[in-house]
């Protein structure tokens, strides 16, 4: 066992034991106290610390550590061939796998320049708004049990379940789903998941619309989020925020509409923006991102074209089993594949989705080898985290909880 | 750490713990409040089985404490890095006896797929641990099948377990400190 | 700044009403929602008494199949080991030796073939790149375990027995990379 | 300049005007215009390109570091992705420089969202960046003593048993 | 004597069972309002959950922090309880139950100072929390005393104001002849609504329960006051809060809803309405106490600076204006202006 | 006689923890103790039938006063090792002090001669709501607003007093 | 429902005389000694409620209510005395990070 087990780090704590609990020695001036929120602290959602110096109620300034479940996704992804980072990126931002695939997906396909059937990009959409409704629904939710209101959190994760049960349906696993492959999907949607998806939306608005009338109106919840953690819109492209948090900052920023990949441009849809970039602004953006999504769920849905789930990639997309025993070819295929000695070129490549959170970016170097040789994921989470501690200066420990949980900190994200 | 049968040997005290011991040891198995450590995807799922479909309350479990104080099972869920191992050692530390540990998904028992410089290879190395739940993330269902597994331990532990002799070896192996 | 994108909408702009300054009817309104609920079916799957069917390509343990003859359709080609990102497949090939005929479809065959199921993340890859349909995950779960060891699964709990066959058709034929 | 319109022969133009010295090379690989720059000018290129109002490529997307231990002389590298968000126009810079020195101008005063960009490619790479308000590692151990995501470090954990990779040669 | 004794003996055993079979109903509302189950493992329908949480705490070590003050982190849990304990001796329970060797008045003492002992019990049930959080000597748990305190203090001062209203019409602080004075279908309800639900507000403030749970909501403060406390003493303090809440679902229908009244009641007598009329305060009672639940599973808390406006701010003002309109009122009524 | 003996013991208890204010080293616990005597002189006046005064007495100082005290005690952090230590040459000149104050006193009393007792004190109302009230409001009508306006007073001095003049933020 | 009194007992007042001077005196000695001035203003309030018990034992023996509505008049001097008091001890603590009654003396200037 190595030695950092011996050594004792006691205040990483959420309260320092060997210490009296002293809101006045540590500094002469005022009552001034240290305060660590989390990394076991029940708001962080994860594991993060911020250390807060407060004075009162009042925080004053905050110091943040992170890194806790730090866990090398870009190193790992320089000793894995291509197909199998699918997998890692699950686990980046776990709310909302389903886009973290696609993405890396659309970015190899970009590198090897392939050419994607309109029913895989539809196929596509369907998947990535299901994932960003679910990863909406656990922030907004959870904004919700921060501040008090338990119900609302079980009344939607019954919906929530729901969206698992189609990914389920396509891709065999619920939230780390490890969906799609490079050139389309591993299978078509079935004829369950066509029935489950209409029922989706049609049970779906009428307990959306319960939730959003628990909290979104009533004055306790619309006081205790108004003017907490507020960032301009200026100052938050400085920081680089993106996604949800920018657009409550009033700044109409999303991948899907200025870079439409994957067919965006084909759907109607709105932008929805904030004013203040305050939690309200936050929470209110997500619930109607969230109407967003259905509405172009709804469109996918009625206008799929018919036509394959795959692009003609052989090179990439193994070929049906079948064929694998009868056809020399298909077998090598298969070989070269699963061993990752397919020809991939040399080159440099960025693709960006619109993530749960924003923009997230994957900024792929090839050399021509069976891994990539560096691969760079634009984490939103992590750019934009840095801006809390000027988020919560001058506000209140409640503010702060719940500025941190309407921002969507996902730990996966975070720390990579 | 905790099979069945280990906990029955201990104490000499064969396979039948006495009446009163079972009726208390039942007792507790049905309150057993949990401490999520969750840290990962697998506290998302571990959300899950909180909510409606799965309902971990029907185990008298829905009461979470988040001060380590009043827990009795630490659910330690997600990926448990080298930077955070002496801090989840610390919560199990403060955690008051008797105490059970779950570990929850691929990445806290072994390190899963994340086999890297940063990832802890197991939590079994600096705490102990009762069950393990596989999958990455397990589903709500394996969860309570963990939280069943560790219901059939503590109702058949002797209320003595914790002071015996093996026990204080088994916190000494781990660097445990006691009686903080 | 001017918008970007030209479809937006400012969605958080409106003033609080009166009645809405008053508390009382937002929260009685929500009063009655969760009122509603009172009186609503609950949503509970009641696991393990309970059991909810996954889909037919759920991704849980895995089999290793036998042909219709009960001969075991691996040939140990290792590729499945090779895709496994969390490397837990571990294979010792040999060869198939005369009076093995009905044991073995292939010339070769796993002597060992464990999975490490503490390890896997149950992504499906192995599935994927068996050229021989010897690996497949079935719709059933992982048993959580007390130790650690017990998840080293060998040949014993992965190839199917010929008196209980996991039937996998389900998965095959939900079109995953047929022809169209 | 209303007339303006972004593309990347315009903006090339441009910026040579300005920085022709410093431009090594460009090329736009996937139609992304990526220029090579002197890393001791690439601060004053970014400060150029966010203040210009023809461009206003103000939009920080990422930053990270790169290794390439072959190149020598070049070994470490630091690539800018950057975005006009109102032009709609992405740009990617990259600077190498030796591993003996790694060292540039941090863009902090610029982007203050830089600030843990850098830190991280500090831990990853070791690449300092001069005028960074706390150049410490970030998501590692402080007291971690190498840089993890240089080429030569393994990946692996020494302290996972239940592998056996004789058979496979990963 | 002994018939008193016996009396105290069944309030405080009734009160305990209610507290303990408060957390089930807690868990089984949270849960219907879920549209989750609840507890159903621990005996038929998981009517045993609250004995097994009971002997889990029992069973559990008895932990102190090393750096705690023993003597007053022991002593918190312990005022807690006694305080909350003490408040049931002046509710009438019910009508004299008539028997042969003379009557017996369901109530432990029927105090002159009647609702005034309520509130000054109460005020002093502040120390358990206050004790209790700064001798855990953990930040948190300051917070959390610090909170419940200054949120104790405030609220009931516009609790105080606005019983003064019932009081006024009374003409009495006793409890018994409160009730008395509702006799019928005459609840004070109709003639305060405004001071109930003042009332009701600082009753749900004075418990720590939700909306003003701030004193120990997780999501903050982790447990808040009692965030080191374990066993047996945690159960201490549950157990306070729900006897007060208890108690508190009393006050309220004794004060508004007419206590052991029940309409029709002419119609019975003796014991016969000795019966209903607990019965009927009891139904009262339970009903609070599922109001006070749905509250707690339906609503977000406030922030604490939200939380001193909406006490200093807003219930004082309207109490002391309703105070002022129905002191106006009876002036008027009884004519001293003629 | 039983009332007497609880008179006396309540007496005697009352002296005890109010030594103890005094005596404890840990203002907390003199805090703790000056409240138990407050009770206890609570438990007196309802020995003296005045259950008003009691109760009153109980929620101004025990509710509120001694909250008060508790409250800044906590803010301030004072524990044992920051208490002031006095010299043992004024501790012996106060316990001096106290003593012969003490003896002078119980020798005045001691030769006080009650002259008239109310006739039949069994039955004593004086201490009941209605009697206080009625006086309180007919005849010391006008102290009591006065002390309305003292309470004002006290309250805005207090709050400018502890008001800090200007917030302290870095 | 009036409790079973001193009333019926043979308790004199002059019980409650030197009752209420042994807690005078108590309080007076604990002004003296300590040197914590929280503890000081809590000794002041000891002596102000050991006047208050004279005055509460004089009323009830003479039958005179007068006397305890004195007694509201000293609390509400004792509570405006502790709040005050309790801010200035503050705002001093902030200045002087002490709660030793020597600080006053620098006062005097």
């Amino acid at each position: 066992m190595s030695n950092w087990i011996e050594e004792e780090k006691s205040s990483l704590l959420k309260s320092n034991q060997n210490e009296k609990p002293q809101l006045s020695k540590e500094t002469i001036d005022g009552d001034i106290a240290t305060l660590n929120l989390g990394p076991t602290h029940p708001a962080t959602h994860g594991i993060f610390q911020n250390i807060l110096r407060v004075d009162g109620e009042k925080i004053l300034s905050s110091e943040q550590t992170v890194g806790y479940i730090h866990r090398a996704f870009e190193k790992l992804a320089e000793r894995r061939p291509f197909n199998q980072i699918t997998p890692i990126t699950d686990r980046l931002n776990y709310c909302s796998s389903p886009i973290n695939n696609i993405g890396w997906e659309m970015t190899v396909e970009k590198l090897i320049q392939a050419e994607i059937p309109k029913r895989v990009d539809y196929m596509r959409v369907i998947i990535m708004e299901l994932a960003r409704i679910a990863d909406h629904l656990v922030c907004n939710s959870v904004v919700g049990v921060d501040t008090g209101a338990l119900t609302g959190f079980t009344y939607v994760f019954q919906e929530r379940e729901k969206i698992y049960e189609l990914f389920e349906e396509v891709c065999g696993a619920r939230l780390t789903t490890n969906i799609g492959r490079i050139g389309g999907f591993e299978r078509d949607f079935s004829p369950t998941f066509h029935y489950k998806l209409k029922e989706f939306l049609r049970t779906f608005p009428k307990v959306f619309n319960e939730f959003d009338s628990l909290l979104a109106r009533n004055r306790i919840f619309m006081d205790r989020t108004m003017k907490a953690g507020p960032i301009s819109g200026e100052r938050a492209l400085e920081y680089g925020f993106v996604g949800p948090n920018l657009r409550a900052a009033g700044i109409d920023y999303d991948v899907r509409s200025m870079n439409p990949y994957s067919s965006y441009q084909d759907f109607d849809f709105i932008i929805p923006v904030g004013v203040n970039g305050d939690t309200y602004d936050r929470f209110m953006v997500r619930q109607e991102e969230i109407r967003q999504s259905l509405r172009i769920i709804e469109q996918a849905a009625k206008n799929i074209p018919e036509g394959s789930f795959k692009a003609d990639l052989p090179d990439f997309y193994l070929p049906p089993k079948e064929k694998v025993y009868n056809n020399m070819e298909a077998l090598i295929y298969h070989f070269k594949i699963v061993m990752g000695e397919t020809p991939i070129p040399a080159g440099e490549v960025y693709h960006s989705v619109e993530g749960g959170n924003g923009e997230l970016g994957y900024y792929l170097v090839s050399d021509g080898g069976r891994t990539p040789y560096r691969l760079q994921f634009r984490r939103p989470c992590f750019i934009y985290y840095q801006a809390y501690p000027e988020m919560i200066t001058g506000s209140t420990i409640s503010d702060a909880v719940l500025t941190l949980s309407s921002l969507n900190v996902i730990a996966g994200e975070l720390d990579a | 750490m905790g099979k069945i049968e280990d906990l029955q040997t201990i104490n000499g005290e064969g396979y039948q713990l006495s009446r009163l011991e079972h009726v208390l040891a039942t007792a507790r198995a049905n309150s057993v409040w949990p401490l999520p450590f969750a840290t990962s995807c697998c506290g998302i799922e571990y959300m899950a089985t909180m909510g409606s479909n799965y309902d971990l309350a029907r185990f008298g479990m829905e009461r979470m404490s988040f001060s380590p104080r009043q827990a009795d099972l630490l659910i330690v869920a997600g990926t448990i890095s080298k930077k955070l191992g002496p801090i989840l050692k610390k919560v199990y530390e403060q955690m008051a006896e008797p105490k059970w540990v779950l570990s929850v998904g691929a990445c806290a028992s072994s390190g899963g797929i994340f086999d890297t410089y940063s990832v802890l290879q197991g939590i079994d190395r600096i705490i102990p641990v009762d069950v393990y739940v596989p999958g990455c993330p397990p589903r709500p269902e394996q969860i309570i099948d963990g939280i069943i597994r560790i219901h059939e331990l503590v109702k058949n532990e002797p209320l003595r377990r914790r002071y015996s002799e093996e026990y204080k070896h088994l916190l000494h192996d781990h660097n445990i400190e006691t009686n903080e | 700044m001017q918008s970007l994108s030209n479809r937006s909408k400012v969605v958080s702009d409106k003033p609080m009403t009166f009645m809405e300054k008053l508390y009382l009817p937002a929260i009685l309104g929500g009063m009655w929602i969760t009122f509603t609920h009172l009186f609503r079916k609950h949503n509970t799957l009641k696991y393990p008494e309970q059991t909810k069917a996954f889909a037919p390509v759920y991704r849980g343990m895995h089999v290793l199949k036998r042909d219709e003859q009960g001969r075991e359709n691996c040939t140990a080609c290792g590729l499945c080991a090779v895709a496994c990102p969390a490397e837990a497949i571990t294979m010792v090939a040999n060869e198939r030796e005369k009076g093995e005929e009905h044991l073995y479809r292939e010339e070769k065959y796993a002597e060992i073939y464990e999975i490490n199921m503490l390890r896997c993340i149950f992504c499906g890859l192995c599935e994927e790149a068996c050229p021989k349909e010897a690996i497949f995950l079935t719709d059933r779960l992982v048993p959580t375990e007390y130790e650690r060891a017990d998840f080293i699964y060998g040949k014993d709990k992965l190839v199917e027995s010929m008196d209980y066959r996991i039937d996998i058709t389900d998965r095959q034929s939900t079109g995953k990379r047929t022809e169209k | 300049m209303s007339d303006f319109t972004l593309n990347n022969e315009t903006v090339l133009e441009r910026i040579s005007a300005h920085f022709g010295d410093a431009i090594l090379s460009s090329e736009t690989p996937y139609d992304l215009l990526t220029l090579v720059v002197e890393p001791t000018r690439v601060h004053d290129l970014i400060k150029f390109l966010k203040e210009d109002e023809a461009l206003q490529i103000s939009f920080l997307t990422l930053l990270g570091g790169i290794h390439f231990p072959d190149n020598k002389g070049k070994e470490l590298g630091v690539n800018y992705h950057l975005h006009s968000l109102i032009h709609n126009f992405r740009i990617r810079l990259k600077i190498y420089f030796s591993i003996e020195n790694p060292e540039v101008d941090s863009i902090v005063d610029l982007y203050v969202g830089a600030n843990w960009q850098e830190r991280e490619t500090y831990d990853f790479f070791g690449i300092t960046f001069k005028g960074h308000p706390n150049m410490t590692r970030i998501l590692n151990e402080d007291d971690m003593d190498y840089f993890p995501m240089r080429k030569e470090y393994h990946l692996e954990d020494a302290t996972r048993e239940d592998k056996d990779d004789r058979f496979f040669g990963r | 004597m002994l018939e008193k004794l016996i009396l105290v003996g069944i309030i405080f055993t009734i009160s305990l069972v209610i507290a303990m079979y408060a957390t089930y109903f807690e868990r089984k509302v949270a849960a219907w309002f879920q549209d989750r189950i609840g507890p159903d493992r621990a005996g038929p329908f998981g009517l045993l959950q609250p004995l097994a949480d009971g002997v889990k705490m029992f069973l559990k070590e008895d932990f102190i922090p090393r750096n705690s003050d023993k003597w007053l982190f022991i002593m918190g849990p312990g005022i807690a309880m006694f305080t909350s304990l003490m408040t049931s001796t002046i509710i009438p329970w019910g009508p004299d139950i008539v028997t042969a060797s003379g009557n017996i008045v369901l109530q432990v003492a029927d105090f002159d100072i009647g609702i005034l002992f309520i509130l000054g019990v109460v005020s002093v049930g502040v120390y358990g929390i206050m004790i209790g959080g700064w001798a855990s000597n953990n930040k948190f748990s300051l917070f959390g005393a610090i909170r419940a305190s200054s949120q104790m203090i405030s609220y009931e001062l516009a609790m105080g104001i606005s019983v003064i209203t019932i009081v006024m019409m009374t003409g009495s602080l006793s409890l018994r002849d409160i009730t008395e004075a509702q006799h019928g279908m005459n609840w004070n309800i109709f003639y305060q609504p405004l001071a109930f639900v003042i009332f009701f507000v600082c009753s749900l403030a004075e418990l720590n329960r939700a909306p003003f749970d701030l004193a120990e909501c997780e999501s903050e403060l982790i447990g808040g006051y009692h965030t080191e406390y374990g066993s047996m003493k945690l159960g201490f303090f549950l157990f306070a809060e729900y006897v007060g809440m208890f108690i508190s679902s009393a006050v309220i229908s004794i004060l508004f809803f007419g206590g052991y009244n029940f309409p029709g009641m002419d119609m019975v007598e003796g014991n016969t309405l000795a019966v209903l009329g607990v019965v009927a305060l009891f139904v009262k009672i339970f009903f609070f106490i599922f109001v006070i639940m749905w509250i707690r599973w339906t609503l977000p808390r406030f922030r604490f600076d939200q939380l001193m406006h909406l006490g200093w701010k807003t219930l004082i003002p309207l109490a002391l204006i309703n105070l002022l309109v129905t002191g106006l009122v009876i002036a008027f009524t009884s004519g001293w202006f003629n | 006689m039983s009332i007497e003996i609880l008179v006396y013991i309540l007496g005697g208890l009352t002296v005890g923890s109010a030594l103890m204010v005094v005596l404890s080293k840990h203002p907390i616990r003199s805090v703790m103790y000056l409240i138990l005597t407050f009770f206890l002189i609570s438990a007196n006046y309802i020995m003296l039938n005045a259950q008003f005064v009691a109760i009153v007495n109980m929620m101004v100082y025990a509710g509120a006063i001694m909250v008060l005290f508790l409250f800044v005690l906590m803010l301030l952090n004072l524990s044992k090792e920051n208490e002031p230590k006095s010299s043992l040459l004024v501790k012996i000149a106060s316990a001096l002090a106290g003593g012969s104050l003490l003896l002078v006193l119980v020798a005045a009393i001691k030769d006080i001669v009650v002259l008239q007792v109310a006739e039949k004190v069994t039955d004593n109302a004086s201490g009941l709501v209605q009697n206080l009230g009625h006086l309180l409001f007919t005849k010391y009508v006008l102290p009591f607003e006065v002390s309305s306006i003292l309470f004002i007073a006290a309250i805005v001095g207090a709050v400018l007093l502890a008001k800090r003049e200007s917030q302290i933020i870095e | 429902m009036i409790l079973a009194t001193v009333f019926e007992s043979g308790v004199s007042i002059q019980f409650y005389l030197i009752l209420a001077t042994v807690l005078f005196v108590i309080g007076a000695l604990g002004v003296m000694t300590r040197r914590n001035s929280i503890i000081l203003l809590m000794c002041i309030e000891l002596m102000l409620n050991a006047a208050n018990l004279l005055l509460v034992a004089f009323s009830s023996y003479f039958g005179k209510a007068d006397g305890q509505i004195f007694v509201f008049f000293i609390m509400v001097v004792a509570a405006a005395e502790a709040t005050v008091g309790l801010s200035i001890l503050v705002m001093a603590y902030r200045n002087a990070r002490t709660v030793d009654v020597g600080i006053f003396n620098k006062l005097k200037g």
